[in-house]
């Protein structure tokens, strides 16, 4: 987490796994498919965020919104999942209804 | 001395309902006293708030004593005083009416519905305290675990299924609010939007806005907004459309009109989703056969309706219409949270809320009819009704800028308003027995937030000129 | 506050408070319920009365409630104001006794007279408003606490009956609304002027969106004025109880339409920027042919009570057609046409009400011989259908008079002919009323409805119509005494066209 | 097909738009911010600092988040059926007993080392979960799931909250350290936080479920 400057190769890739993610979180019917998803698109904003130019040392404050943000995102995945086994029992399929209204 | 009056006066609103959120889940018995202890001390601190308000000078404090670029700061201007001030008086009534109501509607609910609240609370405050994007970031994920909790409480398939795609939608949301952010800090060097007005990145802002309308069920990412709300208990629900939702706009109007005042073209753009939310969703609130699910399409419809500030906010109309907007969010939010709780009485007296057999409510259950009756006056913004003073202005603005054609907006919007209204009120007359005949006191709480509603119309005079002079 | 203050707000309180108090009566509280209501009708003549003759000496009544910032909630006592104050006051206190007679052991009564209550405050808030604003406020109050009383009856027909209601007069709300806040966005905020108008200072440019205000301001107003072809929700709300549809049709709704047109014309624009924008002659023709359609639809009814509603679409506009002809003279036929019209409309309204409650009668066909059992109603009837027919001596021949003069006065012959016209219409489908029920030999036994008074019916349904019918004579024999509204509406002709 | 091939491309697009405006926008930060009041902020760990201090308010909201989490999860109906009771193989059972002094410590050495270098409550508490977790595993479960456990869990939160409004009721801003305390009270918070975080996280993993 610290040390050398993190290079705009990092963000970029960033930027790749969270488009990507977010793409698959909404095609994929899946549920689990959905939150792993889900959770790989945050991280890639954190990738996002720790980008510090070459040169610069990295910015403290930029890692201590990225440590808090695995924290949060993994509380929000972990219910997510808990979530996901209960709507599976009652349902008995890990996926959504889309007849909402009936 | 001040700074110490300061640092209780805002740190009560957060910390009170947080404090109590986590102690009451370690409680067996008192845990609805606890809750409404906790709930009173913030109304309080609201009501001091607005009491020790300096119309020069908004309260600030920077906690734990760093003041930005480098620490977070709480401000309560005006704006952020009237929220508070309005989602304590809705939270504590819904509060009070869950004490009353679920014991006997839903007693397997009765003592699990009060940590989502307190934490929904919490987070509410903290975010309209805040002006620190990512703070804003963490006080929206802790609203959003908060209100999907409330939505699951139910435990049937609808809920879950609801609650899932909520959280869903939400997590995609703050995904890119936080890009957004990540953009916002890397161009400015600050998360606070005061020092970074004026050099919000488009980018940035565009993100974080997609985000908040996700999360704010705004037009066109309304779609989870029904099924969640619909699911949710009485008093859950209530909290969800009539001030959750709002915490995504509250943001924007930061955003739009303090941080990036200059950002016109993104402007009609929110006005046109806007546009769609009134026309769509006041539409399929027609179609509805359930009560619930009227009452919650009519909140994706009247959330509509706010994004309208952004294009009339301009010039000397600025005022008049950021006071609408303002005020309209607070009268929707007291009518909205009555007409949610009367629809629980309702699911409780007949077992089911099906519109086309809610026959004999207006006999035996005449309070509650009385309630959706006043709450929808305020949703088509007919007089004597907060609703109506709030339209006023931004019609006149919409005039005032000669941009009519938002003016057709809010017009044709509060027609559609009177029909489905009226659809759920012709359907309570005539003569049939109830299920079971509803208690008296929840009914009256219901109907003391629609007659709050009613009263934001008649003694609006000093509070819409007190925003129309804080208008950014 | 100031006495000058505290009388406009005491009128609105002294039906408003008891309406709210009532509301939460139990609903065998009957006593308690025709108290309040009997209390705060007599309170409110008297505190009307009070205000004529301040008025009258030259004294002005206004009261500002801050509500939007610029636009208060302005009450003010002026002349037309009073016009209106008056007659709602009079005929609420007789349509309250009647209701009460009417609704002996019915249920609801508690929410119907809360709403009863609400919609005259509301009728006289629209009276006393200042303001645009204002009217608007207390219009859509009225619209909203009448659809209660509309489907007070809760049948299936009663509520299509509100649906239509609603349908009609919220799609004209909005127009107004739409309408009134444009005007403002182009005058700013103004209350009513005493003579002129109010956005007549606007400069030339504006002309063709002040037109078009114009016309959807009236159109607005006309909704609740039945002017054709925006009457229809008015024959279907027939199916409310008689008490209703006297106070809708006599005063309320309908007065409420055609008062807002009033105030538009005279006091918004102007008669004459009204009259030179071109708005008034488009409203004419519009009150013209109303007269004359509503006059041939009322033929056509064999139910008495939709008979008299198609009766009210035509004769509403007289009111309209001499607001829009304007003159002096036509102003002060169609003013003073506001309250003979309401008088002998309610009477008409009272009676039939008493033939169906008594007797079971709703058709005229069913009406053979009537006045022999029941001679005091259609007594009363008679006088109001021949007022209608403008015979005189009767308070319809003065209307109707002025009306003609003002048709020369604006050389409209054509107006003059809509109104003789009519006026033969309006004897071709109430005679026959007159002529059954008096000449034509009952067959077989009455279908007696309630317990059997000494009196041909209950005494509180008596009452009201007897009085209202001696109006009737006593406002045309005394037209130009001084207390006459005959010699009010010339004060207000003279206030409007100073000479 | 059609439709996920146009989303893909507005990926693609989004990807390359976003790419560029980072490239193009000069990169700001706190960096010297930081380290002009590191001196102040009680500890040497710059990261450690801005957790705990500078943005000790997000902090206290993300445990939160943690702890609603938790409550969320535990407050979806226990499942019907409950998770199989553990069958250790027998390296669980040789390596566990030996490797729990050392999580220990390594969870101890992480929450002290926050305070110089990289380190602190959140990787300490994982180390702890981690722990948890091989117990749960081994078998007999530790028994969080009680009201002892949750009470832990929900510790963290509440003693930072205790933290923030004792130094506000003391007159300076919420969660404004006094200077001669404020190591100590980083410190305690940081070991509360730590159980706290180890014990939620454990149960979270666990779905909160009782076993059979």
């Amino acid at each position: 987490m610290s040390g050398a400057e993190v290079p705009l190769a990092y963000a970029l890739v960033g930027m790749v796994v969270l488009v990507r993610a977010l793409y698959a979180l909404f095609v994929r019917p899946h549920l689990l498919h959905k939150l792993v998803a889900g959770n790989l698109a945050a991280s890639g904003v954190f990738l996002v965020i720790t980008y510090a130019p070459d040169g610069g040392p990295p910015d403290p404050v930029a890692q201590a919104l990225v440590l808090t943000g695995i924290v949060v995102s993994v509380a929000v995945t972990a219910y997510g999942a808990a979530l996901l086994a209960r709507l599976n029992e009652t349902s008995g399929k890990p996926y959504l209804e889309h007849d909402h209204e009936a | 001395m001040s700074g110490a009056v300061a640092s209780w006066l805002l740190a009560a609103p957060v910390a009170l309902p947080l404090g109590a959120g986590l102690i009451v889940p370690l409680l067996r018995r008192g845990r609805s006293l606890a809750a409404l202890a906790a709930g009173a001390g913030v109304v309080a601190a609201a009501l001091l708030l607005l009491a020790v308000r300096d119309p020069d000078g908004a309260m600030e404090l920077a906690v734990g004593g760093w003041s930005p670029p480098l620490g977070i700061r709480w401000r309560a201007d005006l704006l952020a005083i009237t929220f508070l001030l309005s989602t304590a008086v809705i939270a504590l009534t819904v509060a009070l009416f869950a004490a009353l109501h679920l014991p006997r509607a839903e007693p397997a609910l009765a003592g699990r519905l009060w940590a989502p609240l307190l934490f929904l609370w919490s987070a509410l405050n903290a975010l309209y305290l805040s002006a620190d994007v990512f703070n804003l970031y963490v006080t929206l994920e802790l609203l959003t675990l908060a209100a999907v909790m409330l939505v699951t409480l139910e435990g049937e398939r609808q809920a879950l299924d609801g609650a899932m795609r909520y959280l869903l939608v939400a997590l995609a949301g703050s995904t890119v609010y936080l890009l957004g952010v990540a953009l916002l800090y890397h161009a400015t060097g600050t998360l606070d939007l005061t020092l970074a007005a004026g050099a919000v990145p488009g980018a940035a802002l565009a993100l974080m806005t997609v985000g908040l309308m996700a999360k704010g069920a705004l037009f066109p990412l309304h779609g989870w907004l029904p099924p969640a709300h619909a699911a949710a208990p009485a008093p859950g629900s209530a909290l969800l459309s009539a001030v959750v939702v709002k915490s995504a706009f509250y943001i924007l109007l930061r955003l739009w009109l303090e941080a990036a005042p200059d950002e016109h073209a993104g402007r009609m753009l929110l006005a046109a989703c806007g546009t769609g939310a009134v026309l769509w969703g006041s539409l399929l609130a027609l179609t509805q056969k359930r009560l619930k699910l009227l009452v919650a399409y009519s909140t994706v419809a009247q959330l509509g309706y706010l994004l309208l500030v952004f294009p009339l906010a301009v010039g000397s109309w600025s005022g008049p219409a950021y006071a609408g907007a303002v005020w309209l969010a607070v009268s929707h939010g007291l009518a909205k949270a009555a007409m949610f709780l009367a629809a629980g009485t309702v699911m409780h007296a007949l077992g089911h809320d099906r519109i086309a057999e809610l026959r004999g409510l207006a006999h035996h259950a005449p309070v509650t009819m009385l309630t959706l009756a006043l709450a929808g006056v305020t949703l088509m913004g007919l007089p004597p009704s907060g609703g109506f003073v709030a339209k006023w202005l931004l019609l006149s603005a919409a005039f005032g800028t000669g941009q009519w054609f938002w003016a057709l907006v809010l017009l044709a919007g509060g027609l559609l308003a009177a029909v489905y209204t009226f659809r759920v009120i012709g359907a309570g007359f005539g003569e049939a027995a109830l299920a079971r005949v509803p208690r008296r006191a929840p009914q009256w709480l219901a109907f003391a937030l629609a007659t709050a509603a009613l009263l934001a119309g008649v003694v609006a005079e000093l509070p819409l000129r007190q925003l129309q002079e804080a208008a950014p | 506050m100031t006495l000058q203050g505290a009388l406009p707000l005491a009128i609105l309180g002294s039906s408003l408070l008891p309406g709210l108090i009532i509301f939460f009566l139990a609903e065998p509280h009957r006593r308690g319920r025709t108290w309040l209501n009997m209390a705060g009708a007599v309170i409110k003549v008297l505190l009307v009365a009070g205000a004529l003759l301040g008025v009258y000496h030259g004294a002005t009544f206004e009261v500002a409630v801050p509500l939007v910032p610029d636009y208060p909630l302005l009450l003010r006592l002026d002349p037309l104001a009073l016009l209106f104050v008056s007659l709602s006051a009079v005929l609420w206190l007789l349509t309250t006794v009647y209701a009460v007679g009417y609704l002996e052991g019915s249920p609801n009564r508690s929410r119907f007279f809360g709403f009863f209550s609400l919609c005259v405050s509301a009728t006289v808030g629209i009276a006393m408003a200042g303001n645009l604003f204002t009217l608007f406020f207390f219009y859509e109050v009225l619209t909203l606490s009448t659809y209660p009383l509309v489907v007070h009856r809760e049948t299936e027909q009663s509520l299509r009956a509100g649906r239509i209601y609603l349908a009609y007069v919220m799609t004209g709300s909005a127009v107004l609304l739409g309408a009134v806040v444009w005007l403002h966005a182009l005058a700013g905020p103004f209350e009513f002027a005493v003579s002129g108008g109010a956005v007549d200072h606007l400069d030339a440019e504006h002309r063709p969106a002040l037109l078009a205000i114009f016309l959807l301001m009236v159109g607005g107003f006309g909704v609740k004025a039945a002017l054709v072809p925006m009457h229809r929700w008015l024959p279907a709300a027939m199916v409310a109880p008689a008490p209703v549809s006297a106070l809708l049709h006599a005063v309320a709704v309908v007065k409420a339409g055609a008062f807002g047109i009033a105030r538009t014309v005279y006091d918004v624009f102007g008669a004459e920027l009204a009259h030179d924008l071109g708005g008034t002659t488009v409203l004419a023709a519009v009150a013209g042919f109303t007269i004359i359609y509503g006059s041939l639809r009322a033929l056509q009814q064999d139910d008495l009570k939709r008979r008299l509603a198609y009766s009210t679409v035509s004769q509403l506009s007289y009111i309209v057609l001499g607001v829009s002809l304007v003159g002096p003279l036509a102003t002060i036929g169609g003013l003073v046409h506001l309250v003979h019209q309401g008088i002998m409309k309610i009477t008409l309204f009272f009676a039939a009400g008493n033939l169906a409650e008594t007797l079971h009668l709703h058709k005229v066909s069913e009406l053979d011989g009537v006045g022999r059992r029941m001679p005091w109603t259609m007594a009363a009837f008679t006088v109001a259908a021949f007022g209608m027919m403008s015979a005189p001596p009767l308070a319809g021949f003065v209307s109707e008079w002025f009306l003609g003069l003002g048709a020369l006065e604006g050389d409209a012959p054509w107006a003059l002919a809509v109104l003789l016209a009519s006026s033969l219409l309006n004897a071709a489908y109430f005679l026959p009323v007159v002529y059954r029920g008096w000449f034509r030999p009952r067959r077989g036994p009455w279908h007696e409805n309630l317990p059997r008074h000494r009196l041909e019916t209950h005494p509180w349904l008596l009452l009201p119509p007897v009085i209202t019918a001696g109006m009737v004579i006593a406002l045309g024999l005394f037209a130009a005494s001084v207390w006459s509204p005959l010699t009010w509406v010339r004060l207000i002709a003279a206030q409007e066209y100073p000479l | 097909m059609g439709a996920r091939a146009v989303l893909a491309v507005l990926a693609i697009a989004l990807t390359g738009w976003l790419a560029v405006h980072l490239t193009s926008t000069p990169v700001a930060g706190l960096g010297q911010q930081v380290d002009a009041h590191l001196h102040a902020s009680g500890v040497a760990s710059p990261i450690t600092a801005v957790l705990l201090n500078f943005r000790a308010l997000d902090t206290l909201y993300e445990v939160s988040v943690l702890a609603v989490a938790l409550i969320a999860t535990l407050s979806l109906e226990p499942t019907r059926q409950p998770r199989v009771p553990p069958s250790p193989g027998p390296l669980l059972v040789w390596l566990v007993p030996r490797l729990t002094p050392v999580m220990l410590l390594l969870a101890g050495y992480l929450w002290w080392a926050g305070s110089t270098r990289p380190g602190g409550a959140f990787q300490a508490g994982a180390t702890i979960a981690g722990l948890l977790l091989l117990l749960a595993l081994k078998g007999p479960d530790p028994g969080l799931q009680g009201r002892g456990g949750h009470a832990l869990a929900m510790a963290g939160p509440l003693w930072f909250l205790l933290v923030g409004s004792a130094t506000a009721l003391a007159g300076s801003a919420f969660l404004q350290y006094p200077d001669a305390w404020v190591k100590t009270l980083i410190l305690t918070v940081e070991g509360v936080l730590t159980a706290a975080i180890g014990v939620t996280l454990a149960l979270l993993a666990g779905g909160g479920r009782r076993q059979a």
